[in-house]
């Protein structure tokens, strides 16, 4: 027999791994038949729990016809400030695609790179300049003049290279990922 | 200890019921000094060396896939073994000269310590293994696509990426269709003609530049006709009608002289 | 100046929104630069807290220089059924002792990874980096330039380390032959 505190353990941890809400009778499958009465009665602890506590971020939500831990409404000013602070060590997929192609094919153009990519880039390559990972190292003497990027020496030594040489040639893409994907033909670029 | 050894000999009777799967030669090293029951700074090579060879035998028996890297590790075995058999010069300052056995001991010792680091994060791993942490969802607060924090990145991950671009470009811009292109070389038409030119029927030459299916044909055919004549392989008559027509010479085509040809 | 409470319940909001260890600087960059001292007692408050209460399905691990919420260990069986999922797959002794053998002797070459192994270990490397519990740090400046690799933030959140200084300390090395060395027995050979 499961005792009601592992009971409400586990109903928690489902909880909380879950990211949509889950119906009652879902949640209580977890344990065997002959335990789903208790197992219902632990999971109205671990409700009332969430609810009374003072000092709580988080509480469990009854909706669309499910239970769901969400944080407490009136801390959205905390979270919005929170993901100010972690935001200014991330980058993105599109900036991290961009800083490749700045990377494997300098001194580059911001249409080259929007070629590559197939979208619109500066605000990426703006980025990617605050970041301090590229610069700007003269323009293209081309219509327009468009301003030519270069990765950083911060670049470098955040990727531990010494220099742009040990940068690994695009053909050991295929020993690092395995060539069971996508064959790819490299000569074709 | 050391003769007990040598009566021992061959490996234990049961291992041959039961064969053990190593990680590598130098797992089936140390399992060797721990059935020997000797210490591994003592390492007893000769016997090691002939019960690894016997391990690989067996393996051989049972069609087992001996690595290279085995057969290798085997090799250095017997090098080292005779190595131990030669008397050890002394060193200038008449101290004894290094133990032959030191590399593979200090190896030895090092996969040791590896192995039971190795053991140690597997037992952690199996404990580790339940905890879940949250998907990453960060509750329609931002709108943002998933970001990786700029610590996390690696070269590994910029790899990545530049493939993503690459295939990705490729997909939006495939190669223009084309249609290859037929080339016609010199020597085919060559040996074409080789084949169709005899020395008693008369080979009307326009009849056949007719048949090519296009210029570049034609003008590979017709200097192959010059080769020919070049190499007295073929002779011309001219006919009152203007007919170019072609025979075979009894000379013979050398090897060599195919090859200057054109391909 | 914000109650003890509220900052208990921003911080574990903040907790549970991020799915990565935060630094303690970081989450207490949400409050004002007056109210820091007190937040961080707040947040001692959240980790004790988690740790004291009886059926508790999450907890909070300092781990990879930082803190996160995370479910209980013991409670794998629970979602594991529920999610219906086999969790983290396991990892064969080959890959372990590569895990080792770069957790240990980091930055190592390839090479290096197959002098300590006996075996050639390319297959394990790719592996590990495509788990994202190693990384390419490099390039050794020797001959042939081998990448080079270290454990990543993931390995040490896996194996609940906070920094590589927690790595269960390697049997010192023997100084095998030392000075004093008994002289060979030669017969013993």
């Amino acid at each position: 027999m499961t005792d009601s505190g592992e009971m409400q353990a586990a109903l928690e941890a489902v909880l909380f791994v879950a990211s949509e809400p889950i119906p009652r009778g879902k949640l209580l499958e977890i344990f065997d038949e002959g335990e789903r009465e208790a197992a219902g009665e632990a999971l109205d602890t671990v409700v009332s729990r969430y609810g009374a506590e003072a000092g709580k971020g988080v509480l469990v939500e009854e909706v669309a016809g499910g239970f769901r831990l969400v944080t407490r409404p009136e801390l959205h000013g905390y979270l919005r400030k929170f993901f100010e602070v972690t935001g200014r060590t991330k980058l993105s997929m599109a900036a991290l695609e961009t800083l490749a192609i700045v990377a494997y094919r300098q001194p580059v153009t911001g249409p080259e790179v929007q070629d590559y990519r197939g979208v619109n880039s500066s605000g990426v390559l703006k980025t990617l300049l605050e970041r301090r990972l590229i610069k700007i190292a003269g323009r293209k003497q081309v219509v327009g003049k468009p301003f030519l990027y270069r990765t950083t020496r911060e670049f470098l030594m955040h990727f531990g290279l010494e220099s742009l040489e040990d940068l690994p040639p695009l053909e050991e893409i295929e020993d690092v990922f395995g060539a069971q994907q996508t064959p790819l033909e490299l000569e074709s670029l | 200890m050391s003769s007990n050894l040598e009566q021992q000999g061959g490996l234990p009777e049961s291992w041959r019921v039961q064969l053990p799967i190593f990680e590598g030669p130098l797992d089936l090293l140390l399992h060797l000094v721990k059935i020997n029951e000797v210490e591994i700074a003592d390492i007893p090579v000769a016997v090691i060396c002939d019960q690894f060879y016997e391990y690989l035998q067996l393996m051989e028996e049972l069609n087992l896939d001996i690595a290279a890297d085995y057969i290798y590790e085997a090799a250095q075995l017997i090098h080292l073994k005779s190595k131990l058999l030669l008397p050890r010069p002394a060193t200038a300052d008449g101290e004894e000269a290094e133990d032959p056995r030191q590399e593979l001991v200090e190896r030895l010792l090092e996969y040791q310590r590896i192995k039971e680091a190795a053991q140690s994060l597997a037992e952690i791993h199996s404990v580790r293994r339940g905890i879940w942490s949250r998907p990453a969802h960060p509750l329609e607060l931002e709108d943002d696509e998933p970001m990786i924090d700029l610590g996390d990145v690696s070269l590994h991950d910029l790899l990545g990426c530049l493939k993503t671009v690459l295939v990705r470009y490729e997909h939006e811009h495939p190669d223009p269709l084309h249609v290859p292109r037929e080339t016609f070389t010199v020597r085919d038409q060559f040996q074409r003609l080789l084949e169709v030119i005899s020395p008693d029927r008369p080979y009307d030459l326009l009849t056949d530049l007719r048949q090519r299916s296009c210029r570049a044909e034609i003008v590979a055919a017709f200097l192959a006709v010059l080769e020919l004549a070049h190499l007295s392989l073929v002779r011309f008559h001219q006919t009152a009608g203007g007919e170019i027509l072609i025979y075979r010479t009894a000379r013979e085509l050398q090897v060599h002289e195919l090859e200057a040809i054109e391909g």
